[in-house]
Formats: structure tokens, C-alpha cells, sequence
């Protein structure tokens, strides 16, 4: 049971019973990301304005660790530069993955520590994060083609 | 005498009073299949058929008496088995060899069901996509049952081949698979049967069922994993061409052409596993030695406790038939809580099931859910097995109280 | 410090004073991969990647594990590396992908040498037939070599794909397949490397070497059977249709089409192996630790006592070249005797060879012969292994008087 | 050294060494054979007059086993009714598969009994026999087409 709640903590809990980022944005470029081992979807949409991210929402069916992962991040994505945007994600997608990254710079996504001893979750942690950087990617093509 | 307390001890990984219900993917292994497997490593490795030396002449020996005990248990001739690396490889061995050979044409038609794995769904699928022939799918009704005026119907459009599951792996229902083989006969039509889930748990005698093929894995009944079969009627396997080109099925190869060696060894080409045919050979020996009406009754038992139980939790929703039509798999959600959730928390209690689409999306989307958890008994389970587990979901609660 | 005396300790089969000298067929087992295998189906034994207890969490990470201990070992990237079952499987995937996706279409041609074990010949000319593309081929020397120019004639006829040995299994010639990938890649020609006997005796970079794709078998270099790797390029891989079509390697099904997993799952369909991988992984994780200077240097100097003492003995016939070109293999023939009876009269010696076409007949009806004994070293054999099978054959006129 | 005396026993050796029945015979139907496991043929050579074998020869590349088999095969066949030749061949090949045969049925056949020990040498010892099978059958049809 310990286990379980290492994996399973109040505040994950929290932020999956309280998905305050969920839902579509009218308008907004979306973008869908799949994890095949479970076969859960999560689509992620960003609003920008002048290469900041005014607003940013997901929609989807998935785990406790998918949808509370999905909406710590459409929080810290809010008011981000898209290339800040694109650092913070790569730092939680390192963390994940096992790699040293300095808590300091982790924010609420520090919640998510639990979840690396359990290899097979990582995919569900780090579905929503993904599919944002993929969205970014592709903004940040539209922009300079725009620019 | 079953007991599957007895039979628990000839399975040391079951010794930590794990609960593992996750027979369908793929089962435990009894201590005379691995240490079969050691055996043949320490004391008999060697490639087979083309040496004379003595470690050749033991492992060739060995090769081939599994082969037969495996073909005697099924009750097929042994040039009628075929050694692959499993049903998914079984069943793209038939779809090229069909494709390729010319046996199906561009125009044919080919019948599957949407209760199929997908391993006996998207080489189908596929390669009728490539050579230009249409796919007619055989519906389920709610429970994923296969009625036989479904099956009719699809048969009467004219179909080539029928390939279809005698068990479901993601709702355990059992097909009436002789009637279906029956009724494809009558019209012509070729059949191939999935056994992978159906012959771990039944009796096959491939003649007396009528089907023309028939693909299982020994992983799912004792053996080990990497190893396999394809039964196939001896005139139509000698109608096909070989699948896979290379060493041991060749008769001679010059610049010009090749000519192939007699069954089965035309469609086994490379060295093969010899290991995992003695594994899988001792697989059989076990489950041969069983008393299987005592060990089919068994599952049943545990597998209606398990669904009569998990039915009367009100916040649990069971799929698939719940009457003599399901077997050892049981399908069901929590409701509020993501499957994976659920076999994450079961871990936590040492049950072991299984989360996801379970490689049947066309069945879980015509049953209307994305994912499922799936618990599924093999006859070494208990009952403490299914009480550790019914008592794991009654207390999911106190975990997730929002669930219900 | 490099001693095939102590490394022979590790191979419980070689106990009884066994010369076995049939390691081109397929290697012995050293105890660290039996028990690995053991310790597999003990502890850690579940399907993979779907799961989240516990059990399934072990065989995922052992088996991801053995992919990048695999992968780093050729220099290859782990989503590089498609776990087959074997060089004949790796090359069928490669030859069926290719034909069907229409990588290759009619009117193309594909080389290959006359060196080629069937593995790496009957495939590319059975499908050439099939879909109407054209053969080249590259002879070789009387010896058994090739020669670039040879091989720059048969690119400049305009092939889009060159099949071809690094090691050929009935001479033992060691190819110039740096070299060969060099021409082929000034050509823009595809490159298909057979690795299944050069990978178990010499160091193999993909990156360095420059193929496109590499096939290889762990039964061939300690691991188990029913167990390989194909390596290829990731842009390769990305454009290629899959070969088996099934579990594990889907992303989505429907009844009007399916997507695929990403690399490698897209080419691994079905159940894997993971015991075997284990194995395998196992088994490169012992080769790493070896010095292969000194492994090669060994090997090396055991192949060339036998050869150059057979040649001295005027009833015998040794085949293929006795320079740096050659590499662990020896074949050789004994005046007036058939090398059936030669291998058995060995194994009365307990010397272990094989007699045969060895699956290159090509080959062999190239040198004249139809059939040959064939000695091949690995690095667990002694001095006395070689001086074993040499008395043999200088005692062979005590039982065959007529010999000479 | 014992084990191989077994099988290679001087009288399979002279055999071997005089293959008195080693030939082409012209205008005779022929059939060849082939070993898959080692790559040996062997064809036969039986001139049949009114239902009896007048002649039998038999040419090809082999090991002892093989070729001194094929000897006393084509001695054996000599002056037998086609039906006789196939039913002393089944009775040398169900003998080589270890199936209880009367010896005194099976004549110089006997001498091969060693071979029964090495399973792989089985086919070399039965490839002349399992040719010649084949070879009446083919002739028998043509005899019943005539007739
Ligand atoms: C050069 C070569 N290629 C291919 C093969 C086929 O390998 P496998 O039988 O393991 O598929 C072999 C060995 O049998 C070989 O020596
Ligand atoms: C019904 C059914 N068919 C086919 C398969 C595929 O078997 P394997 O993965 O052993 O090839 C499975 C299991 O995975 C199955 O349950």
C-alpha cells in the first residue's frame, strides 16, 4: 500500500479530481498525442499571442497520472514564452526519465517524483508533455514562417 | 486427484503468494519446462538434421519427439505441425503464403470477426489491402458472442477464408467452433481457427473440429515463449508455397531456382528454436497428464466467482457473456477510475491482471469502452487467488473515494 | 588475461572432452546465459510493455535492457535494433517488406554473392521470381573470395540492392565488407549485410561499416535459439512497411485500417521472446568482456594449425584460402570417402564436425564439390581439440584402408 | 572405435569396395533419389520383363552406408516379381525403422542391422530402397496401363 501512495499522492489526486484546464479552446491549434500501451489520447491546445502562450487546455480520457500530469502542465504553461515553454518541458521529460534535473527549477512538477519508480507509468506522466512539445514545435514553425 | 494446491508447488515464481491473474498474455512455466530447457543447454545443444555427430543426433531426437507429442496431442500428423514462433507468426505465415502463392487472388473475399486479436485481424487486413481483396467482418452481438446466422451470412457473400478465434482473449468467449468450421465446409470456404487462447484451456483434436488450420503459442499453455505451431490439412499445406526462405527447407538451389524440402520442414526455414520445441514438448507432456475435465472445471469455477462477485459490486461493470459460453477471462472496469489505475492499486495487493485494449480494438470498440482490466485464472489458481482479489476491488475505495 | 582453458569452464557440455569444432552451426552456452534464461522464468516471467505489476515491470526492463546492450555492442541506436528470430527471419522481414511495400518493384535488380548461405539467397531469388525483378549474381574466386571488382561489375549493371556475406559459412572467407559497403554507397545501392557468421568472430560497428541493414543470430555467439537481431537504418526503417502483422506492434486498429507502433515495435509483431533476449543480452554482455585481439588471435591460429597440417596429409583436400582471408572455418574433403562417413568416423574420436552442403550449394558447386566436412573454431577450443581431430584423420586408413 | 565397427562392418565395406551392381542400364527405366539431409542421389535402374525384374543397377554419389545398400538392394531385386520387390522393401525399410521384422525374411538385408543404432544413417541405409519403391510403383502403373 505504501507503495501505492507514493505513486498515488493527495495532490496528484487533487489536481486529477480538480481538472480546472480541461476543456477546448475555440480557435486554438490542438494537437493529439497517444500512448500506445494503454492506448489512452490527450489533446493538448495552446493559444498564442506574440510568441506567449495566453492559454492552454487538454481534452481526453485517461489514468489519474496522465490527467493530473496534463493539467500541472497546462498551468505552468500559461504565461510562458513558447521557448521557455519548450525548456520547462524537456527539464520535466529529463526528470522523468531518471536524469538529475535541480528541484528548484521543477516547480509543481516536482509533485510527479513518485511516479519514476515505476517505469511503466512514466509514458502516462509524460503523454501530455509530448504531445505540448510537438504542438510547440509546430507553432514555432507557423511563426517563422510567419515572421 | 486435482489439486491445484499440489500443482502450485511446480511453479516457484507462484511461491511469494502472487495472484497471477494475467494467464492470457502469457502463462507461468511448471519446473519441467525449465528445466527441460536447461537440459537440452547443458547437455544436448547442438543444431539438428544435418550432423552426425552424437550432440546432433540428441537434439534431432529431441526436435522431433516434441514435434510428435505436441501433433499427437492435437491429434494431427507430425508433417502436418509446423513449428513457428507463435500465432502471430502462424497466421502471417498462411496470409503471405496465400497472397504471395496466388492461393487468394486480387477480388477474393475474407472473413474474420471483430472478436479477433489483432494478430489474426491486421494480416488480413493488410494484405488485402496490398493484392486487392475485400475484407467481410463477422459482427459480435453486446457480450461478444458469434452467432452462427452471422457467420452464415458472411459465408453466403461468398467468402474464400474464414479465420476466427475458438476463444476470445478479451472477453473469454468460447465460439461454437465446430459448428463454424461445419457450416464453412459445407460452402467450400477455408478455415483457420486462432487457437491461441482456446487450446490452453481445451481439448483439440484438430480432425474431429474439421478446421483446415489451426495457429496457437506455447507460451500460453506451459512453454516457453519464442516457440509455436501452425497445424495445416496436408494437401493444402502442400498445395502452398514456403513462407520463410533459407536453410533446412531447401531440397537443392541452384542459380536458376530452388526446390523445397518435404512438410513440415518447407515452411521451417533457419535453424530452428530445439530448445524452445523441448520446452514446448514438455509443456504438453504436463497439460497431457492433467485430468482435463477436473482442470476445465476449475477455471470455470473461479473465472463465474470472479464475475458473480465483481457483478455485485455496484460500482464494477463486468463485460461479456456471464453463462457456459465464457471462459477463464474476466473483463470489467471500475467505474471512475481508468484501468490502469485498477491493475496499478491490484499490484499493490500482489494480483496481477492486465490493463488496456488487450490487442482487440475492434471488440472493445464495438462493446462501446476503450480499455478494460482483465483477469484471467489458469488451473493453478485458487480460490485464495480470486478472494485476494475480490477483496482487493471491495477495498478500492479506501484508495480512491471518489470511486463508485 | 585471455585463457581458453579457464573460459572452457564456463561450458558444462565441453566437460567430457568433446573437440566440438561445429561452432559455424551453432555455439554452446555458457553457464552465465543458461542461468540467465532460468532466472527469467523463475523470477521475472510476464508479457511485456502492456502490464504494470510487477512481474511485467521486470520483463519489460530485462528486456529493454538486452536491446541496448545489443545495440551498443554493434554501435547501433536501441530503436535500430528489431529483434527477429533470426538472420533467416531478419532477412525474409527485410526481402517481404521491400517486395511488398514496393521498396523494390519489377524490373529492378538485386545482387547477390554465389557465396551466400541460402538464408541470403533463396529469399531475394524466390520473390524476384514472384514480382518480376532481376538477379545478379557475384561469383567468386576458387577459393571462395571476392573481389571488388567483381562486386563494382555487378553494382554498375545498375542493382538497386546488394545481399551479401561478411563471413561466408562453408569457406570461411572473411569478405572486404567495409570495402563493399564503400562502392555500394558511392552507388547509391542499398546494402544488406549477413552478419550470422562475421558478428560472433569480429567486432562489427553498423556506423563504421556503413551498411544499411545487418543480420545476425545469438545462437551463433553464445545465445539461445530462436533468438536474432536485425539492424537498420532509422530513415530505412521509417519508410518500410511491416512484415508480421499483430500484437504489440499496432498503434491503432479499425475496420477500415491500421497505424503502427513506432521503432522497433512496428517490425516486432507478436508476443516477443523475452527469454531469449535475456539470452542474447546475457550472452553479448560475456563477448564484451572478452579481449577480442586475443579471442580473434586464438581462434585464428587453431584454424590455421588445422589447415596447414590437413594440407600436409595427401589424402585430404582443403578448400578455400589459407591466408589472412580466412577466418575459424575449415573445409576439407578426404580422398575416397564420402564426408558422411568422415564426420561419423570423427565422432568416434569425439570430434564434433558437420558434413554437408552447409546450406551453400552455390557455393560449393562453384569449388566442384557437392559436399564437405567442416571444421569451425571458436574461442573455447583448445590446442587439443585441433590435435584431437588431427590424429583422427591420420588414423582414418586403420579404418578405412582404402583411403589414399 | 567399437561403436563405429557396428556400423561400418567389413562386409558393408566390401560391398562398398566392389560395387558389382554399380551401373547404367540401357533402354531401362530409371529414377533418381535424393538425401536431403547430406545432398546424396542415387538413381535406379530396373529392366522388367513380363512382371519380373531382369535386371537391377543402380549409379550415384555417396557414403558407405548409402552405397553399399544400393549394392545388395540391386543383388536382392534380381529375378523378383515386381510385387515380391515391394513388399521385401517395405520390409527393409519397416526393419530400419526399428519395427520387429523376422530376420530370416530380410537375407543379406541383415547386415545393415548395425545402421538401426544411428538414426541419422537410417536414411542413407533406406535411400536406394525408398528410390526403388517408387521406381515399381511407376512401373507397375505402366504394366496395368498396358494390360
Ligand atoms: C552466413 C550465414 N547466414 C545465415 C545463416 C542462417 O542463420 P539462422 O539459421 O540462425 O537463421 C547462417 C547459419 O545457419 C549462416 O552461416
Ligand atoms: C486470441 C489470440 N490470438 C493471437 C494471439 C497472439 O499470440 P502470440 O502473441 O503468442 O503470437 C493471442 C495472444 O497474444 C491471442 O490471445
Amino acid at each position: 500500500m505504501d507503495e501505492l501512495r507514493e505513486l498515488y499522492t493527495d495532490t496528484l489526486m487533487s489536481f486529477y479530481l480538480a481538472p480546472d484546464r480541461k476543456g477546448k479552446i475555440a480557435d486554438a491549434q490542438g494537437l493529439e498525442g497517444k500512448n500506445l500501451s494503454c492506448g489512452d489520447r490527450i489533446k493538448v491546445f495552446l493559444q498564442v499571442e506574440d510568441g506567449v502562450i495566453k492559454d492552454a487546455k487538454f481534452t481526453g480520457y485517461g489514468c489519474v497520472i496522465s490527467q493530473s500530469s496534463a493539467t500541472v502542465m497546462c498551468r505552468m504553461l500559461l504565461n510562458k514564452r513558447l521557448d521557455e515553454a519548450k525548456e520547462m518541458i524537456d527539464r520535466f521529460i529529463d526528470f522523468m526519465q531518471g536524469k538529475d534535473v535541480p528541484e528548484e527549477l521543477l516547480g509543481d512538477a516536482l509533485y510527479f517524483e513518485g511516479v519514476r519508480r515505476f517505469p511503466s507509468r512514466v509514458k502516462c506522466a509524460t503523454l501530455a508533455w509530448h504531445t505540448a512539445k510537438e504542438l510547440i514545435q509546430k507553432l514555432k514553425g507557423i511563426q517563422s514562417d510567419a515572421g | 486427484m486435482f489439486s491445484p494446491e499440489q500443482i502450485r508447488k511446480d511453479f516457484h515464481i507462484l511461491e511469494e503468494e502472487l495472484a497471477y491473474l494475467d494467464n492470457a498474455a502469457t502463462t507461468q512455466k511448471p519446473d519441467n519446462v525449465i528445466n527441460a530447457i536447461r537440459h537440452y543447454y547443458m547437455k544436448q545443444n547442438s543444431n539438428v538434421h544435418r550432423s552426425n555427430y552424437e550432440l546432433a543426433e540428441l537434439a534431432t531426437q529431441a526436435f522431433e519427439s516434441s514435434r510428435r507429442t505436441i501433433a499427437n496431442f492435437i491429434g494431427s500428423e507430425p508433417e502436418e505441425l509446423i513449428f513457428t514462433r507463435g500465432t502471430t507468426e502462424s497466421i502471417n505465415l498462411l496470409a503471405y503464403s496465400f497472397f504471395v502463392g496466388g492461393l487468394i487472388e486480387a477480388g477474393d473475399k475474407i472473413a474474420v470477426t471483430i472478436a479477433e486479436h489483432h494478430s489474426n485481424f491486421v494480416p488480413w487486413q493488410q494484405l488485402s489491402k496490398r493484392f486487392g481483396t475485400e475484407m467481410v467482418y463477422v459482427d459480435t452481438d453486446d457480450e461478444g458472442r458469434i452467432s452462427l446466422s452471422e457467420v452464415k451470412k458472411a459465408l453466403d457473400k461468398g467468402v474464400k477464408l474464414l479465420a476466427f478465434t475458438g476463444m476470445s482473449n478479451s472477453l473469454g468467449v468460447v465460439m461454437p467452433y465446430v459448428e463454424i468450421c461445419h457450416l464453412a465446409k459445407e460452402r467450400g470456404v477455408l478455415t483457420v481457427l486462432d487457437g491461441a487462447q482456446l487450446v490452453p484451456h481445451h481439448k483439440v483434436n484438430v480432425k474431429e473440429v474439421g478446421c483446415d488450420f489451426m495457429a496457437f503459442s506455447a507460451h500460453k499453455m506451459l512453454g516457453p515463449m519464442g516457440i509455436g505451431a501452425l497445424y495445416g490439412r496436408r494437401e493444402l499445406l502442400e498445395k502452398m508455397v514456403p513462407f520463410l526462405y533459407g536453410g533446412e527447407m531447401i531440397d537443392e538451389v541452384t542459380l536458376e531456382d530452388t526446390t523445397f524440402n518435404v512438410l513440415p520442414y518447407k515452411f521451417e526455414a533457419g535453424t530452428p528454436n530445439v530448445a524452445g520445441t523441448v520446452g514446448f514438448g514438455e509443456a504438453i507432456r504436463y497439460l497431457a497428464r492433467l485430468e482435463w475435465g477436473k482442470v476445465q472445471e476449475h477455471v470455470k469455477k473461479l473465472a463465474d466467482v470472479l464475475i458473480h462477485e465483481l457483478e455485485r459490486i455496484p460500482y464494477v461493470e463486468v463485460y461479456g457473456p456471464k453463462d457456459e459460453t465464457q471462459h477463464s477471462i474476466v473483463s470489467f472496469n471500475i467505474k471512475g477510475l481508468h484501468p490502469h489505475d485498477v491493475s496499478q492499486y491490484l499490484n499493490s495487493w500482489k494480483v496481477a491482471v492486465r490493463s488496456g485494449h488487450h490487442c482487440a480494438q475492434p471488440q472493445l470498440k464495438r462493446i462501446g469502452v476503450p480499455a478494460t482490466c482483465r483477469a484471467s485464472v489458469y488451473f493453478y489458481n485458487t480460490e485464495r487467488d480470486v478472494e485476494r482479489m475480490l477483496e482487493a476491488i471491495k477495498n478500492i475505495t479506501n484508495e480512491f473515494p471518489w470511486v463508485g
